[in-house]
């Protein structure tokens, strides 16, 4: 275990910044990118787990296992999201036939 | 680079080679991570999308384990990888939507999307740059990713937002069920 | 302690009587609650002055929730309690949907009307002078008449936008208090704020209060309001909302940005007179009995906002007794108005005429409420105007004689919309109008009386109040004296 | 302090009898039967009037000239202390007598004349209640008191006026004598507004206390009598608010008698009778007093020339004996002032309770040219009128020739031209009065179909009680010349303070009564040849007329003037205000203000596509711009 510890400290904590920001960004791409729900809802798990990746490598380099705790409600909070979402997503295939997220524009009224 | 009180030139070899096995093993799950992750965006079918996911979600957990967060490394495996994802699956197959081919958005709209990922990843970058100057004094133990730490952590400290969190998820089953209900009516709009 | 018993007997009858479905329980309930509500006010009269009631509420803001009053609350909360007997009366006998769902909202009302004039800080006053607004909505939106929606919804918009303003103001008076911010009155009071900013300050703060009085030109949704609201709902706007603007100008102006006041005072004394006259000229060419009475109640208000800018000891008196007196006389007003509309079916003045050949005792009491509307001697307006004329005129001679016009002018049209309903032969179809019910006469005689026993011995009016007006008219900076030269 | 005099406090019994009977008619409306109401009426303004009488006789043995009763404290504030009480002294005792007096009778001859009226009730409680206030007006020991009953007078002519309310035009006139009442009222209030900023007080004694504290002609006193003055104008009928009295005539006959003849509009003359002292100190309010009423009573003997309603012939006198009274106010003569009020109330009263015996024997009819011939049908109404119109025309020694020539003599004292002015209005009204009595009594019979009748016992002693006080009223008053020690102008001085004149001489005097004998005994003639010898019946309202008779048929176009100039301009800024400021500018301007919002909102709408896409977009760029915001701040 010591070993592993003493070696994560090679890499900065930048590297985890930048990676976590690269995934975001690549997660927010996708957001703006598709027109499929369900892959939206997958880039937005992308971006939940770019939070979370963040959050554990500040925990382990504060040693503070808050951080981790709060990786774990981010998940429920995940799960939970996933649920409703899939849910809103079987509702509108049911009724409009299609997962188009184009055809979801009756946001302005 | 290497910080105060560990001194790289005194680790045995065995030591050398694992170190570098480490940071070789950082970079390479982080390429796998960014690919698979710009795969899950440019990739047009759901289940490919799905298995990339997969993919990235994998190793995100190496990435736990370098971190000593093990306990996150298995809850992360056992609820992404093994409920969420499976719960995309499920769906995509329910519905069959590996079929339904949505045409991609304009390409004009394409390009917004991926200058506005690049300018917000610029945006992000430079906004962190701050925190690269600070360069705290980390003080690493490799406890804290002990389950035993993160329960106490868990059910000490975020005791009531622990519970909280289940009315959360009883809401969020209550809504999925209300939406999934087929009979329910949701108006003619 | 008394004072969080009257303003949580109604809130806590009308959350009772939410569940209740027999309208006659309702009603007599509520009219109990409001008669112990009235008689427990009246003991504050007796026991005056009681010592206020505080609890830290909201300790990170400063914001106590603190109760008290003082002699001009206290004709406030006298006029209120008095009022709602008789409101909740004007609705015995009568059939009227939802009973339940109306009497907890008016109840509500009231609590919130309390609230308002017994708050302490000016953050527990804006929180009931807005909670007043919310089931009032509901009264007049779901028991309205005609064009509700549209009319509902102006007056919803236009007094909250006034309010806004004046929410800002508290927030900006708020933000100078010295040390840990607070809201107290007290604390407002004694802030220095620099004339200039006082000067932009006064129309922040008055003009939420200009729009609830209503003063011109500020009152355009109050005739639509009053000709379409129930007749509760106007009782309840035309008898205490409109006193509740006059009660706020009273708190928050005069004691905490006089320079202001003083700056604006010929200002809006003008508008208010311009008011006066404006109102009492349209409300002759008034088709509709109801709009007639809402304009004549803008006349009278306006008259009384001058008279409270005036700011000398008479027009403060006569002021507050003009509260009561305008309360009493608009709500026995409004009272005929419902029975004439039940009778005939109308309130246009063209269709109708010959109710006296029909009814004459309702004419003989609607002439009484017309006199005293019109300010004859023995009825409680005369006290009030006279007083508020003879302010006047301490500031100036020519307010005096554009206050008088009121006495003219009332005379035409109220003397006008008498003559069009109730002389004259009477109307074809009208053959099957009856006279008064009994639970009419008990409903007008006492309001009659109070009319007249004002009007009579106004006296212990003028004692209750005498201590508040004392302090209030020496707010404004150069002290107006008790009896100053003739301003010739 | 003046010591208590026993047994003066009965004066508050003095207007609660009336109150009292007031209460009871209009409370058991329903219960009271035949007549009941009537006899109540009568009986408790006949018991103020014992009780008057009472008061009159306690004054007098107790050797003061006035006494206060204070029955509570009605407004005391501040330093204003207005006290409910009551000022007994010679004047107010005077109106007492005459209101109560004048008012007992008219209220029995009621009984018989509203006989077969349906809400006979209302009319007796209705003329209880103008009792009570005129008691009101008349005692008041401040102007305020003296308010109360001076509007509750007008309330009661509104509600006389209008008795008859089915009828739309009388309603009309209901109103329009309310609303110029008010005009007047407004000035007055506003007068004892100043008063009391002046005084500090509106008690009488006290102001006239004070009063001698100023000079003459002081503006603030012209100030005040000018504001008060408004108010008498309007109460008591003057130009330019008379035209209200004329159509007062609407209501029913004993009204007239009693509130437009005898007492209410004699109010203002006793407002500034009470208020000399004042009136003393403005010359310049005197002067202007002097031409109003010059001018009333000459306007109003000529229109009265004209008419051939019965009624107006006599309103419009009224209006003219009014001038007179005004007359002798501007010159300083309160007292005789007064004398006339006492006379005419005598004598138009019965003019009227005549008038309205004759109106009952043609079942309503009211129009001259249709009467006639009644002297055989009715002596004792003829012979009643007779002499109320021998009276009014100053005969000696009728009593309104003692108070008319008091007034004459006053006037030649002051100068020629007043003189002959008022002498040429008396004239006049000798003229149309005479008319009056040649074409209801004299000749033919001209209504076909109608049977004229002696009217009730309880209407004729009435007349007859009215006519003895017509003829004798006068000997209340015998001048010096006819070695007389003018009782009554002795007896109101300690009330009332004339202005000091010098005496005219005897030969004078007796020059100008033998003149203007003349002139009436040649007028009275010329009245008998036109329309008694040669019948000739004025002309049909048709019928075309030189252009000065037609002036005058037309009442100098003011009533017309009225309407071109007040209400009209009334009704078209009512109209004004409401069609174009309110509807087309104040409320639209606010409803521009949530059209405007709601068009920006309209505007702002047409981003909002519904495009999921572009919100997404939004919202990174939002997201961005605020990241960048905080990277640059």
């Amino acid at each position: 275990m010591n070993e592993i510890t003493s070696a994560i400290q090679l890499i900065p904590l930048e590297h985890y910044i930048v990676l976590s920001v690269t995934l975001f960004s690549i997660g927010m791409m996708g957001v703006l990118f598709r027109r499929n729900i369900i892959a939206i809802l997958m880039c937005l798990e992308l971006m939940f787990n770019s939070a979370n990746l963040l959050l554990a490598a500040f925990s382990a380099y504060h040693s503070d296992p808050s951080g981790q705790v709060f990786v774990f409600f981010i998940m429920i909070v995940a799960a939970a999201e996933v649920a409703v979402g899939l849910s809103i997503v079987v509702m509108m295939k049911r009724n409009v036939e299609s997962v188009d997220i184009n055809l979801l524009n009756r946001l302005k009224w | 680079m290497p910080e105060a009180g560990w001194d790289y030139a005194k680790q045995t070899t065995n030591q050398k080679l694992n170190q570098v096995i480490m940071v070789f093993l950082f970079y390479f799950l982080s390429a796998i991570m960014v690919i698979s992750a710009l795969l899950v965006v440019f990739s047009k079918s759901p289940i490919n999308n799905v298995i990339y996911l997969i993919i990235c979600f994998i190793a995100m957990a190496g990435h736990y384990i370098l971190l000593n967060a093990q306990f996150l490394a298995v809850v992360h495996i056992i609820v992404y990888t093994g409920a969420i994802m499976v719960l995309f699956l499920f769906v995509i197959m329910l519905l069959n939507l590996n079929k339904a081919i949505i045409p991609q958005k304009s390409a004009v709209t394409r390009i917004m999307a991926v200058v506005t990922g690049g300018i917000f990843f610029l945006v992000l970058i430079a906004a962190t740059r701050q925190t690269f100057v600070i360069n705290p004094r980390y003080a690493f133990t490799s406890e804290i990713g002990l389950v035993a730490n993160v329960g106490k952590t868990l059910f000490h400290e975020f005791l009531l937002p622990f519970e909280i969190s289940s009315v959360l998820f009883i809401s969020a089953m209550v809504g999925a069920v209300m939406f999934g209900k087929r009979d329910h009516a949701v108006g003619d709009d | 302690m008394i004072l969080l018993v009257i303003l949580l007997i109604p809130f806590i009858t009308g959350l009772l009587l939410l569940p209740v479905r027999n309208a006659a329980t309702v009603k007599q309930l509520a009219l109990a609650s409001s008669l112990v509500n009235f008689l427990a006010t009246l003991s504050l009269v007796f026991t005056f002055p009681v010592s206020g009631y505080s609890v830290s509420w909201i300790n990170s803001l400063g914001v106590n929730f603190a109760l008290g009053y003082d002699g001009i609350s206290l004709i406030m909360l006298l006029l209120t309690s008095l009022l709602f007997p008789f409101i909740f009366m004007a609705g015995l006998k009568r059939e009227q949907e939802n009973t339940n769902y109306l009497y907890a909202l008016i109840l509500f009302t009231q609590s919130a009307l309390i609230g308002v004039f017994l708050a302490q800080n000016a953050f527990l006053f804006y929180i009931f002078w807005e909670l007043t607004l919310i089931p009032l909505y509901f009264i007049l939106l779901l028991w309205g008449g005609d064009g509700r929606r549209n009319v509902t919804f102006k007056f919803f918009i236009y007094t909250l936008t006034g309010s806004l303003f004046l929410l800002f103001g508290i927030i900006y008076l708020y933000s100078l208090t010295p040390g840990v911010h607070t809201t107290d009155f007290s604390a407002f009071s004694q802030l220095n704020i620099p004339v200039n900013t006082q000067v932009w300050l006064f129309w922040v703060l008055f003009i939420a209060f200009a729009i609830k009085m209503p003063v011109f030109p500020f009152h355009t949704w109050q005739p639509s309001t009053y000709t379409m609201a129930p007749t509760q709902g106007v009782m309840i706007l035309a008898g205490v909302m409109t006193k509740m603007g006059i009660y706020g100008a009273l708190r928050f102006l005069f004691p905490i940005i006089p320079a202001g006041v003083l700056y604006w005072q010929n200002t809006v004394i003008i508008l208010s007179l311009i008011g006066v006259v404006y109102a009492s000229v349209i409300a002759f060419r008034q088709t509709n009995l109801k709009t007639l009475i809402a304009f004549s109640s803008m006349a009278h208000i306006s008259l009384m906002v001058a008279a409270m800018f005036v700011l000398n000891y008479y027009a403060l008196q006569g002021l507050l007794f003009q509260v009561l007196s305008h309360g009493v006389t608009i709500i026995a007003l409004f009272y005929i108005v419902m029975l004439i509309e039940e009778k005939t079916g109308t309130l246009e003045l063209p269709q109708m005429g010959g109710i006296k050949l029909l009814a004459p005792n309702m004419a003989i009491l609607f002439l009484l409420v017309v006199l005293g509307s019109i300010a004859l001697p023995l009825t409680a307006g005369f006290v009030g105007e006279f007083l508020i004329i003879t302010g006047l005129f301490q500031q100036s001679i020519w307010f005096a004689a554009i206050g008088g016009i009121t006495m003219v002018l009332g005379a035409i049209y109220m003397l006008y919309a008498y003559q069009r309903v109730m002389l004259g032969d009477k109307k074809v179809g009208f053959g099957n109008i009856t006279d008064l019910k009994p639970v009419d006469y008990i409903v007008l005689i006492p309001l009659i009386t109070i009319i007249l026993v004002l009007g009579i011995y106004p006296q212990p009016v003028f004692n209750l109040v005498e201590a508040s007006v004392n302090t209030m008219q020496n707010l404004l900076v150069p002290v107006a004296d008790v009896l100053p030269a003739l301003p010739l | 302090m003046v010591e208590q005099i026993p047994n003066i406090n009965l004066a508050w019994l003095v207007p609660a009898f009336p109150l009292l009977g007031f209460l009871v008619t209009g409370l058991a409306n329903k219960r009271l039967k035949h007549n009941q109401a009537g006899i109540i009426a009568s009986a408790m303004v006949l018991l103020s009037f014992l009780v008057s009488l009472v008061l009159f006789f306690v004054l007098r043995a107790s050797g003061q000239n006035e006494a206060t009763v204070t029955l509570f404290n009605w407004i005391s504030i501040g330093g204003m202390n207005i006290p409910f009480a009551f000022l007994i002294d010679h004047l107010s005792l005077t109106m007492m007598l005459i209101i109560t007096g004048v008012g007992a009778l008219i209220h029995i001859y009621s009984i018989g004349y509203m006989h077969d009226d349906g809400r006979v009730n209302s009319f007796f409680a209705q003329m209880n209640l103008f009792t009570f206030s005129m008691l009101l007006l008349v005692m008041g020991a401040n102007y305020l008191v003296l308010f109360i009953g001076w509007e509750g007078v007008g309330l009661c002519s509104y509600l006389l006026i209008g008795f008859w309310f089915k009828n739309p035009a009388y309603n009309y006139a209901a109103r329009k004598a309310f609303v110029m009442n008010r005009i007047g009222d407004l000035g007055f209030i506003l007068g004892i507004i100043v008063l009391f900023f002046t005084f500090k007080t509106v008690t009488f004694s006290e102001i006239f206390s004070q009063a001698a504290g100023f000079q003459a002609g002081a503006p603030v006193i012209t100030l005040i009598t000018l504001l008060l003055l408004v108010g008498a104008v309007g109460k008591s009928a003057q130009i330019p608010l008379f035209t209200w009295l004329p159509d007062a005539m609407a209501g029913p006959t004993p009204v007239s008698a009693l509130i437009h003849a005898a007492t209410m509009v004699t109010a203002g003359i006793y407002m500034i009778a009470r208020s000399s002292i004042l009136y003393n100190l403005a010359p310049f309010t005197l002067n202007i007093i002097i031409v109003i009423g010059l001018a009333t009573a000459i306007i109003a003997a000529l229109i009265g020339l004209k008419q051939n309603d019965i009624k107006k012939v006599l309103a419009y006198s009224t209006v003219s004996q009014l001038g007179y009274m005004f007359l002798a106010l501007g010159l300083g003569a309160y007292s005789a002032g007064v004398f006339h009020v006492t006379t005419h109330a005598f004598f138009k009263a019965l003019l009227f309770l005549g008038a309205g015996s004759v109106i009952h024997a043609m079942g309503g009819e009211q129009d001259i040219r249709k009467m006639g011939g009644l002297r055989k049908k009715m002596p004792l109404t003829y012979f009643t009128f007779l002499a109320a119109t021998l009276a009014i025309s100053g005969i000696p020694p009728f009593s309104g020739f003692f108070s008319k020539d008091l007034i004459l003599s006053k006037a030649f004292e002051h100068s020629i031209i007043l003189y002959i002015l008022a002498l040429g209005g008396a004239l006049i009204t000798c003229f149309y009065m005479f008319r009056l009595l040649y074409l209801v009594f004299f000749g033919e019979q001209r209504l076909a179909g109608a049977h004229p009748h002696e009217s009730p016992k309880v209407m004729t002693i009435p007349l007859i009680i009215l006519s003895v006080l017509s003829v004798f009223g006068g000997f209340l008053n015998i001048p010096s010349l006819f070695n007389g020690d003018s009782k009554f102008i002795t007896f109101l001085q300690t009330a009332v303070v004339s202005k000091a004149s010098e005496e005219l001489s005897h030969s004078t005097e007796i020059g100008l009564i033998l003149g203007s004998l003349l002139l009436l005994g040649l007028v009275i003639f010329f009245a008998y040849r036109t329309f008694v010898s040669k019948s000739i019946i004025p002309a049909k309202d048709e019928e075309p007329m030189p252009f000065f008779s037609k002036l005058i048929s037309n009442k100098f176009y003011i009533d017309e003037m009225y309407t071109a100039v007040f209400e009209k301009p009334f009704g078209f800024l009512s109209d004004f205000f409401y069609n174009k400021v309110e509807n087309t500018v104040l409320d639209p301007a606010v409803d521009e203000i949530g059209v405007t919002t709601a068009r920006v909102g309209a505007l702002l709408r047409k981003l909002q596509q519904g495009n999921m896409s572009f919100y997404l977009f939004a919202m990174v760029a939002g997201i961005l711009l605020f990241i960048i915001f905080i990277l640059i701040v």
